[in-house]
């Protein structure tokens, strides 16, 4: 299940989207251009592009509030995103929803999440629906370490083992809830040793190899397919910034310049690049012209953001219900 | 028009609608074998078979959520909560996601699913198993909230329910689950948001709900000894709500009564009572009086509960009040 | 008197509390080295330690209910839940445990402690984050209803929900935090039940509630202007409500804007409403006004959540539509 | 941690005690006078017994919705738990909870429960609170294998472990939540395997074994009393009558009868009684002496209850706020 030359380019097209566009974000937050909470995916790149690189656009993923690198991996396009950021009507929710609510139908996306845990049933919930409708769909669900101390993970990781469900648990362990570090929500070094509890096989992989990742979902995608069940992998990962753009703590407070560094050093990008290059997948100059592309589709999109309207003040008051009539 | 009972008119509903649409599926604890802890899903698993008949775990934020994510990709997924009293393990899954996403999405995606849940004391089974809470959900914006008071509604209210687009709670009664009515056979919709006067009468309007509906209806046929003419509402659907069918009754009779199991403070009977407050006031000729359940615990002791309910004497009490009003 | 904002206000009460008495802990996400979310509980880490103030990881229910169980046996926890759309989370803790303990065991065993939280909407964090259904709560009974509305209720109320030996769910508001106001240094109790006149009137009531009572004065200062003469109620509790102070000043003004942040069906304003519908409605001149959130999940995008928000204008449009009713 | 003599005659007596409650609250039921939903422990005798003969009064419990043999083992007077049951006022909760809100808190019974999984919260709290007022007691927290599917099962055990909580988790596996049998809530076949995902000790004994279950909760409370925090304990069980008396199924629909008569022959009771016989612990004639005695309290307590008068009405307006002045 090794990815192909063409899948190692994708990998770096798309880990390198996401960080070029929340270093965007960085900057437009900073600016006041996008309101509201952003929280940066920056540092784990590695972890929604394997995983998102092994599934098709019928299948699903749930997401959470630190959902752009999922969002983007699974193939929403920049405009839409950039747009919804913004509270703009051309946004993929028509601005109502905002960053931790993006959502995108079309590409199976159900929903940013912003209830930490919220995601895992509703993950569950489209496994159930892929495999009643016998369509070979499987849903891919992202969750924080901390996230999997709510008891939703133990009631879906149950049911999903329980029903083999196509499912696969990706729990992005970046060692902290906001600033509450691992082992202060648990006594256990690795989530996936939670698996056994359900009779699921667990994995733990460095969330910052994206090809690491994708093997292992890889495997778990197929297994899944085969209705063969669930697969917990956690992936080993690191947020550079604070939990979110505006964040008076940026960090500081509960953890040290070191340990950021460090990570920092293992940047999921820079290893690729360097593996990219050296086993001549690509040359450094084709890898120039990826950023150049990708940094002018940010700006493209932060043009159409800004240059879209806002909806109008009576749309409050609308998609608070399906009309009756409409098609279902 | 052949005569059942409430619980079998809403097996009837789901066995009907299961028939014709294979995306509906039934998900909950002891819905299967068993039959549902008050029979409801009663030999549906024998028709349809345990893909389509689910008994669950307790485990209900899991398989709450679950629906939802289902009916977001195409199922559409009816769930049993035993008790309105567990909806609370579950509420995050209710409030945040099942009543919020078709907004939050900004209209892409709906959620096509029923909770079925009940409400009601009366049983013995004290605090944590006799709740009507159901006001809460009426609160939420985005959730449909249906209230059957007959066999007749409960058939053609959970029929809507489930071929609806919105999320719906379902909320039945716990009492009612045997009184018998008149129900047709063959399938049909009741739709949301449209109350039905049970009884028109110009001296007294009563806004009752569930099984306060009989009681009204009761209330109204001892009122009429004493030349007092009741008009009975019965709401149907707590939200959306039928304001228009309330507020023009209030306009006939100038006197209103709100009869509602739900706790007094913040409940439903509080908001129909603040409706008419705001838009029909100046055709009151009396204050506006709420029946509802008082703000305590369900006791168990049977003499305590059986004080904290309600019915046809209470109402009664509560026209004669009204009607002492010119 | 030295002015100090809402935020330092809460932190002083709970560290002359702590101080006092070494029952007290604290416990909730991010409430040690981070200072809790919006900082209320800054520094308290490094005077109290760890023991005292836990950070936990997100299992709501575990510790609410923990804090149920440690409250019932000789503690008096203090929990924060980071905002009051995740007790949604912790739902059955609060509303089949806490509340109802005291009551199931027959008055014995109680459970004194404090669930912190937040409403109000107004920081762009869309659907999930901008709630404000504190009505629920007011809703459930054996549950207190904290509402401060400035610095000085914020930490006399906080004194008292933490020595107060029933449950409470103590509703902050987003938009206060930063506000300033004067606040005595000592520590003081602001007894449970009993409103808060802020503005003495003759012409209409306004009973307000959180961020909107400070809207209110505004709007009393505007209307004075234009010779209308505006009481301002905050009932600073909605549970135990002040009843009293409320239908008094009906007597005198006959006149009611109900201004609350909750969604305005089944809401606080409803149960107001309601309450003077049921008891002082002769008193009246006008209709009831209620100022409420509009029934929708709150929108993201920045012109839609202004919308969503209402204040001084919206208040004073109600009070010039009551003074039309001569 | 052998139980002594006298310990091991405690246990009988506490057994044949819930037994002949139990058998009598049937009898009192079928007669109407017992009103409600009473869950009975008949078959399940054992693992309250062993339990909370190694607690104190001051140590704590949480229990069930199939509370009685949990408040009897710990303690509480039959005449105020009889009189619970008939709603009287001289009931331990003055009539207010009934059987599934049974508390007693000078015997440290922190409450039946009503909502399945509800307990485990509490019982880490009041463990919690031990540990705060450095008083050495310990909460023994009882729940059933359906509950343990509950989201709160997993935080309250993460919890636990990792505050090092002194309480001790007691599920008590009867194969079935009410009709669901366990294989079709998990695919694992040992709740107490779970204990590995919070590095928790977890153990398995014959839930109809007293003896057995005596020497684990013996062991995990001395663990949970020097500081070395929580263990999970399964109890391996089946309950004889349906899942409440008056449930119209009693059983049928989902269990066999041999399946009953197989559990009825591992009758903790009838077991234990041999054993007793066997080591000469104690006579015949001491056992039926016992017997007697039981039957003859459970008769008074009856006689207590249905002398006793049933709340005024205005009661049901109290405690629901605790006064103002109350002492606190
Ligand atoms: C139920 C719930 N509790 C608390 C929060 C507040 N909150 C938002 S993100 C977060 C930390 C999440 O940590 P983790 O799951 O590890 O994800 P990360 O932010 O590290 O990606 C918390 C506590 C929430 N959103 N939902
Ligand atoms: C949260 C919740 N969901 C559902 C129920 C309804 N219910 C009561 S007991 C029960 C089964 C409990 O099974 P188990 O935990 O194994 O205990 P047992 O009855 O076997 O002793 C269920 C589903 C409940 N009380 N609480
Ligand atoms: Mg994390
Ligand atoms: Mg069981």
């Amino acid at each position: 299940m090794d990815p192909t030359k063409d899948q190692l380019i994708g990998l770096y097209k798309t880990m390198q989207t996401i960080r070029l566009f929340e270093e965007r974000i960085v900057d437009l937050y900073a600016r006041g251009e996008v309101p509201g909470l952003a929280h940066l995916y920056i540092g784990e790149e590695a972890v929604a592009a394997g995983v998102c690189a092994v599934l098709t656009d019928e299948d699903y993923i749930t997401s959470t509030h630190r959902g752009h690198g999922h969002v983007i991996a699974k193939g929403t396009g920049l405009d839409p995103m950039m747009a919804e950021l913004f509270g703009k009507k051309t946004g993929c929710c028509k601005g109502k929803g905002g960053s931790m609510h993006i959502a995108d139908m079309d590409k199976g996306i159900l929903g940013a999440n912003g209830i930490a845990g919220g995601g895992l049933p509703i993950a569950i919930g489209a496994a159930w629906s892929a495999k009643w409708r016998k369509t070979n769909q499987v849903a891919a669900c992202f969750f924080g370490d901390d996230a999997s101390s709510n008891g939703t993970f133990h009631e879906s990781m149950n049911l999903a083992s329980l029903h083999k469900l196509p499912v696969v648990f990706v729990c992005e362990n970046n060692g902290y809830g906001i600033s509450v570090c691992q082992a202060k929500c648990t006594l256990i070094n690795d989530v996936a040793s939670r698996a056994v509890a359900y009779d699921m096989p667990g994995v733990v992989v460095d969330g910052n190899n994206v090809v690491e990742v994708y093997e292992a979902a890889a495997k778990a995608v197929k297994r899944a397919r085969a209705g063969e069940g669930p697969t917990l992998i956690e992936c080993k990962t690191y947020r550079w910034r604070g939990h979110h753009e505006g964040d008076p703590n940026q960090g500081a407070r509960y953890r040290t310049k070191e340990e950021i560094n460090t990570w920092k050093e293992k940047c999921p990008i820079k290893q690729f690049k360097k593996k990219l290059l050296k086993d001549r997948i690509a040359t450094k100059k084709q890898l120039e012209t990826i950023d150049k592309e990708i940094s002018q589709a940010i700006s493209d999109a932060v043009a159409f953001a800004q240059e879209s309207e806002f909806p109008a003040v009576e749309e409050m008051y609308e998609d608070i219900y399906v009309e009756l009539g409409e098609a279902q | 028009m052949r005569e059942i009972t409430y619980c079998d008119a809403l097996n009837e509903a789901l066995r009907q609608c299961m028939v014709e649409d294979e995306r509906i599926v039934v998900l909950g604890e002891d819905i299967g074998c068993y039959g549902g802890i008050f029979q409801v899903t009663k030999g549906l698993l024998d028709e349809f078979g345990p893909d389509r008949i689910v008994d669950t775990p307790i485990s209900e934020a899991g398989f709450i959520g679950a629906c939802v994510g289902a009916a977001l990709t195409g199922m559409r997924p009816v769930a049993e909560i035993m008790f309105i009293d567990f909806t609370t393990v579950c509420m995050d899954m209710i409030v945040n996601q099942m009543a919020k996403m078709h907004y939050m999405f900004g209209g892409k995606g709906c959620v096509p699913m029923v909770l079925r849940t009940n409400i009601g004391a009366g049983r013995g089974t004290a605090a944590q198993h006799s709740q009507s809470f159901h006001s809460f959900f009426a609160h939420i914006p985005g959730l449909v909230v249906a209230a059957p008071s007959s066999p007749y509604e409960a058939k053609g209210l959970l029929t809507e329910a489930i071929k609806n687009d919105n999320p719906v709670i379902f909320v039945e009664h716990k009492r009612l689950y045997t009184t018998k009515g008149p129900v047709p056979e063959e399938s049909y919709r009741i739709p949301f948001g449209k109350a039905e006067i049970k009884r028109e009468g110009a001296d007294v309007t009563i806004v009752a709900t569930h099984a306060l509906v009989g009681a009204a209806l009761e209330a109204a046929e001892e009122a009429a000894n004493d030349d007092i003419d009741v008009e009975v509402i019965d709401p149907r659907t707590l939200s959306p709500l039928d304001k228009e069918t309330i507020l023009s009754s209030i306009q006939k009779t100038g006197r209103l009564l709100v009869a509602d199991e739900d706790n007094k403070t913040c409940g439903f009977a509080a908001e129909i009572s603040a409706i008419v407050a705001e838009e029909a006031i100046f055709y009151l000729k009396a204050p506006i009086i709420r029946n509802a359940s008082p703000d305590t615990p369900v006791p168990f002791s049977p003499p305590l509960e059986k004080a904290y309910m309600f019915g046809k004497e209470v109402l009664m009490d509560s026209v004669r009040r009204l009607m002492a009003y010119a």
